[in-house]
């Protein structure tokens, strides 16, 4: 029984948290939401820490390295909350990418391999996105990422109603980006029209349920990330703060409902490194893993972002005060991937039809 | 048991009614305020017409413009009132905590004063208690008031004062005896808010909205007769004000009621029997709210002073908004991250996701309810304080 | 507006709660759990202050005060937690028979106005219950005070597969008892079995319904009496018990635990009291305003008694310890109308067609 | 990352194994135990066997008896010997904790006396530490032990004594002097259970079961030499114990986990949203502390000491198995107010309503556990004592 990371990538992961911690404060994530873009410094990090490589194959100018360092890698990008491409460029864009035969396939990995091209994934498929004869026509959800991307891949439906997954390069002609108002601006959603842009088939419908389940993964590693450092500023206002003539931290009303948060947490890191076991091993279990992570990580980001805002008091609702920049975030990351009961349910489903975890 | 109004209450109704018809717009004419010197405008505008008909200020006395009436009145009017478009937020913290609380403690020539008016709304008001570092705990303020040759001499900052930016005249509440115990050193003064060395500096929300207010005060210069309790009374005159703030009974102070979404989303958003269960999970706590309001105004007529237990809307209604937000974001998925316009039809769902999280805390966050119902209610010990008798 | 008791009501209700906490200690009702059997002592009391007459018609012996003096008797015999046959008898058997036209159902009004009678009522339907030709047979579901009522109204099915409402004298041949063990043995479950046992026709599924409603408005204030008589006990205890020098009542987790326990108990009496006011006045409102305060109050006693004995600590699941009777009481209350969820369930159903209160 | 055992830790399970299937029977073959005498004559018998094999303290030291293992063989064997139907809750506390405390604190004579015949499964073990004014704060405790005339006489009550009623001997916690600190006044020994002075009454649960004891000194004598500790050393000496209660980790202390729920149940009772959505919520949680056990085996292996973080798997299951009972009985309308062999095939359901609110109090509280989770694991100060350096 081994159940953790090995000490080698604990030590990749301190050097990560400890260079995103000093590219990026608070400060600079709330600039973000001012300017409404992502984090341009602190990607340069982590391309230059060859985060963008990780996973890919060497043949693709990748380090080969599996998906636990890029799990790692998530966390520390959570525990920031630096609003970086991460989701849909090195989590869903990069699984996609390596699911994929196509030549244009293996020219993308390369491209997004040294951190200079960005992905983006359309997980999700409205009536009018159709694929037809290597054209790709009708708009898409909205997309994280999808006003930067120089590249998508779309779940769109094909011939006989079947759903292809398709690449569609977004400097083509045909493709319009619309930018949308986001709850979190530092992290902007744009709906992306096709109007018979040229596309190229890379899989079928199988293609993007594994993308999701690996971006579920990830993302999971972020919330955790994110949710921790939640509780981490609360412990640093509660413990400065003073009311009645004690610090707010001594009351057993926020003593009692850090601890909740903690267990939270430390819930959803189990099911989350779980499901990076399941994922980095190609096993059978990681649909049923991957979602177990993605319910448990929402949830404990969820309730650790609100109660973060909670027990700031006065300061919490400001603009100028840190938690509505978790909160903010918190509500963004449960709803890419569906909401954690449409997870609940997808695991309930699974658990009735006598599917069972392995180990 | 009776719902119906006792027949002289049924005669205000129905004078009110007939009024607000002749006088107000109905809701949902879609009127806005562009911004807020608009709304401001239309507030005076219609404060005044309430004074000149009598429905200003109900429960305080006539010789200040005031209606003379019954605290029942006030709740049926404001009932009556909620049913048309009518600018809201400029006068009620004056009307409903200032002026009360100088009607009840104020000298005769302050009353004179200021009484009148602020209810015919020419003068706004705003209260001045809160500070950095005195949130729930508002004993432990340090805003400094110093008699400097029959003067007072202000210096400190308070936070979170609803309408400062806009208020001509607000309740002070100051400290001027640095060796007494904490409650003990503080006294209650009226401050001029267009005076030297009064700054207002709006705090932006999360929202990007801006409501409430940081106030800086630099040497301040308040008259003695402006002093509203004796030196070190303070704490009384505080209490006062808060009596008067519980008087706000059967107010509707939710973001969203559980049949206005239904009415909002449809039958369809509640196909599946986990939504059905949140639908009536929500709509027993209105519903059960509501009652409590009508047995707090029952309370009312029978000249019972509303209690502590009042605050146990709050309590439920903002976790109940951010619960009820979650819920309806969730299901739009990836469109539930989207706001304003792009979000489309949902403004209230947003207004509950974000003000959900400010209502419980604004006010008395839940802890200190929960607190006080466990105190004066049940009557649970406080906790050991380091800070008793201390300032 | 007046939503409110009378004066003479409660002036009343305190009469009844002062008679019951002296016939009935919480140790007396222990010893009813040890023996098996309901608190007479107590039930002679309700009898002498006339409680089984309060609602029933003046031709019937009754005093024919309405239903709102019985609402404040279930609460004071919910605070005094005593077992007494009050749903079976005074609740259901009393509301079913006052809704029926037969002589026989005049005839059993005038017995059990003076008390030495006790009804008992069926409200659900096994499979196999049926009534034909004067005669019923089958087997009921389990039915509180069936081992000592005198007479049953039962739902059964009638011919054509429509339900119908029978009057069942239990002293008659075809009838045997089968005695079960209950959560609350102070408050006895029974199986009744008939075979070929006379019955006479007084109704059909509407009576049960009103039946059901009535009960359930009445069963709401005993459980409202009940969770405030936990909070009390729970109070009593927590100022006395001390731990690391404090009493336990000076602890923020208590103090808030018990605030959501007043908190839900002021909702539920909301509740009840409409739902009285709906029954009383035979409002339409009565279907909803039943169901809200079934739902309310059931929820409201169940976190009371299931926190008063978290908050006892380890007195509190002994059988000595007081908080056992209101965890076994709070467990059958909440099984005989169908659960909370089902009546929520019923509750979203009549506001999703339009049903809205009318005050 | 890997979830097979290490090859020595392999053959460890295949040895254990092995001897199991040759010694024990197989679970389900429904053997149950008339009365404690009959538990108790199959314990002992079971627990010689185990100690001929060395299974019968794994981690304790061969020269007296124990197995010389790791800790990482012990929750090997607790894996394997759960497959069978073993007799169960004799020895538990006795070698988990009380002779693994004397072992690491006592005097040579003691452990040469004592541990041996506890381990072979001859002398029975219980703890005495808890008392009716001393539950979550056990430095209260009022057990008096006085020196008189070289031994010690003990006067007091002790309470929750888990197997106290066929005990042999029992670890102590007494008070030795009344005018030190709370903390510092406390002296351990070994007490005869069977000596003149004590007196063992069994306490009868909600469920009418009886676990539990009250165990009554009435001038009981402790000859010097089974005192455990300096005088005044007992607090450490019972941090020792419970440092020793943590390393159990892994143990199943579920009453009825999610996925035994579903095969109990069937489908059907998931056939609504919102049951399923709570079948997930469960099975999310059993799953986490499931995955949160493998980590800290991980931990053990690595000769990490568990830390108090191994409280939220109680947290959590205490309150989870209450509600899984709400859940089922409520489902059973009527039915589910039936107990015994009336409710019919639910056992499991009835113990986990029952023993579901016992578990969130016995081995601390709910509350307790919160606060040790805030402030040993997360930092956060203690709450405000009137007694920190006080008895």
């Amino acid at each position: 029984m081994n159940f953790d990371f090995s000490e080698d990538l604990k030590l990749f992961a301190d050097g990560l948290a400890k260079g995103l911690a000093a590219a990026c404060t608070l400060a600079d994530v709330r600039q973000c939401v001012v300017d409404g873009r992502f984090h341009a410094p602190s990607w340069q990090f982590l391309v230059d820490m060859g985060v963008p490589a990780l996973a890919l194959p060497e043949s693709d100018g990748g380090a080969h390295l599996g998906m636990l360092p890029l799990a790692l890698a998530a966390q520390a990008i959570g525990h920031a909350l630096v609003p970086v491409p991460s989701f849909s460029s090195l989590y869903a864009f990069t699984n996609a990418l390596m699911l994929a035969d196509a030549a244009e396939a293996a020219l993308w990995r390369h491209r997004i391999s040294d951190g200079a091209v960005l992905g983006c994934v359309c997980l999700s498929v409205p009536q009018s996105l159709t694929f037809d004869g290597g054209y790709i026509s009708g708009t898409s959800a909205p997309v994280l990422d999808g006003d930067c991307a120089d590249c998508a891949i779309v779940l769109a439906r094909g011939k006989n109603r079947t759903f292809v997954s398709v690449l569609v390069p977004l400097s083509d002609s045909g493709v319009r980006r619309e930018r949308l108002a986001s709850v979190d601006p530092s992290r902007p959603l744009s709906r992306l029209h096709f109007d018979r842009a040229p596309a190229i088939l890379i899989g079928d419908e199988a293609l993007i349920e594994h993308t999701r389940d690996a971006a579920s993964v990830l993302l999971a590693f972020e919330q955790v990330g994110a949710a921790t450092r939640a509780l981490d500023i609360t412990r640093d206002y509660v413990l400065q703060r003073e009311t009645f003539g004690r610090v707010v931290g001594s009351y057993q009303a926020v003593k009692h409902r850090m601890a909740e948060m903690w267990c939270a947490i430390e819930l959803a890191k189990a099911h989350s490194l779980y499901a990076a076991w399941a994922l980095d091993s190609r096993s059978l279990d990681l649909p049923l893993a991957a979602r177990s992570a993605n319910a448990a990580a929402s949830e404990a980001f969820r309730f650790a972002a609100r109660e973060c805002l909670q027990l700031h008091g006065g300061i919490g609702f400001t603009f100028e005060g840190n938690p509505q920049l978790f909160y903010r975030r918190s509500r963004l990351y449960s709803s890419l991937l569906g909401s954690p009961f449409d997870a609940r349910a997808q695991i309930a489903a699974r658990l009735m039809v006598g599917e069972r975890p392995l180990n | 048991m009776d719902f119906s109004d006792t027949p002289s209450d049924a005669a205000f109704r129905s004078r009110a009614r007939a009024w607000l018809e002749a006088h107000a717009p109905k809701r949902g004419a879609g009127r806005t305020f562009k911004d807020d010197m608009d709304l401001l405008r239309a507030a005076r505008g219609w404060q005044a017409a309430k004074a000149d008909a009598g429905f200003a200020a109900i429960t305080l006395p006539k010789k200040y413009g005031g209606g003379g009436g019954t605290a029942i009145e006030q709740v049926i009017y404001r009932q009556e009132e909620a049913r048309f478009d009518t600018p809201f937020g400029v006068y009620e913290i004056g009307l409903g905590m200032c002026i009360p609380t100088l009607i009840e403690i104020g000298s005769d020539a302050l009353k004179e004063r200021y009484a009148r008016p602020a209810i015919c709304g020419k003068e706004i008001w705003c209260q001045l208690f809160s500070e950095p570092s005195a949130g729930s705990d508002l004993a432990a303020l340090r805003t400094r008031a110093e008699l400097v040759d029959g003067s007072w001499r202000v210096n400190g900052q308070k936070l979170w004062s609803t309408g400062a930016q806009f208020s001509d005249f607000g309740l002070l509440l100051a400290r001027t005896d640095l060796n007494a115990p904490k409650h003990a050193g503080l006294t209650m003064f009226i401050i001029d808010m267009k005076a030297a060395g009064v700054e207002v500096r709006p705090i932006k929300q999360m929202t990007g909205e801006a409501e409430f207010n940081e106030v800086f005060f630099s040497d301040a210069i308040i008259p003695d007769d402006h002093r509203l309790t004796v030196p070190g009374g303070g704490w009384k005159g505080a209490m006062t004000t808060l009596m008067f703030e519980r008087l706000n009974v059967g107010a509707d102070i939710g973001l969203i009621d559980t049949l206005g979404l239904l009415d909002l989303l449809g039958t369809d958003a509640f196909a599946d029997d986990l939504a059905r269960d949140l639908l009536a999970r929500w709509y027993l706590n209105d519903r059960g709210l509501k009652l409590l309001g009508y047995r707090a105004v029952t309370g009312l007529a029978k000249g019972q002073m509303p209690g502590p237990e009042q605050s146990i809307t709050k309590l439920y209604l903002g976790r109940q908004a951010q619960e009820m937000a979650d819920f309806v974001l969730d299901q739009r998925r990836e469109y539930g991250a989207l706001t304003g316009k792009d979000l489309g039809d949902w403004s209230a769902i947003e207004r509950a996701w974000s003000f959900g999280a400010a209502m419980r805390i604004a006010g008395g966050t839940d802890e200190i309810l929960r607190n006080i119902i466990a105190e004066r209610v049940l009557g649970l010990p406080s906790e050991p304080r380091a800070d008793k008798g201390v300032r």
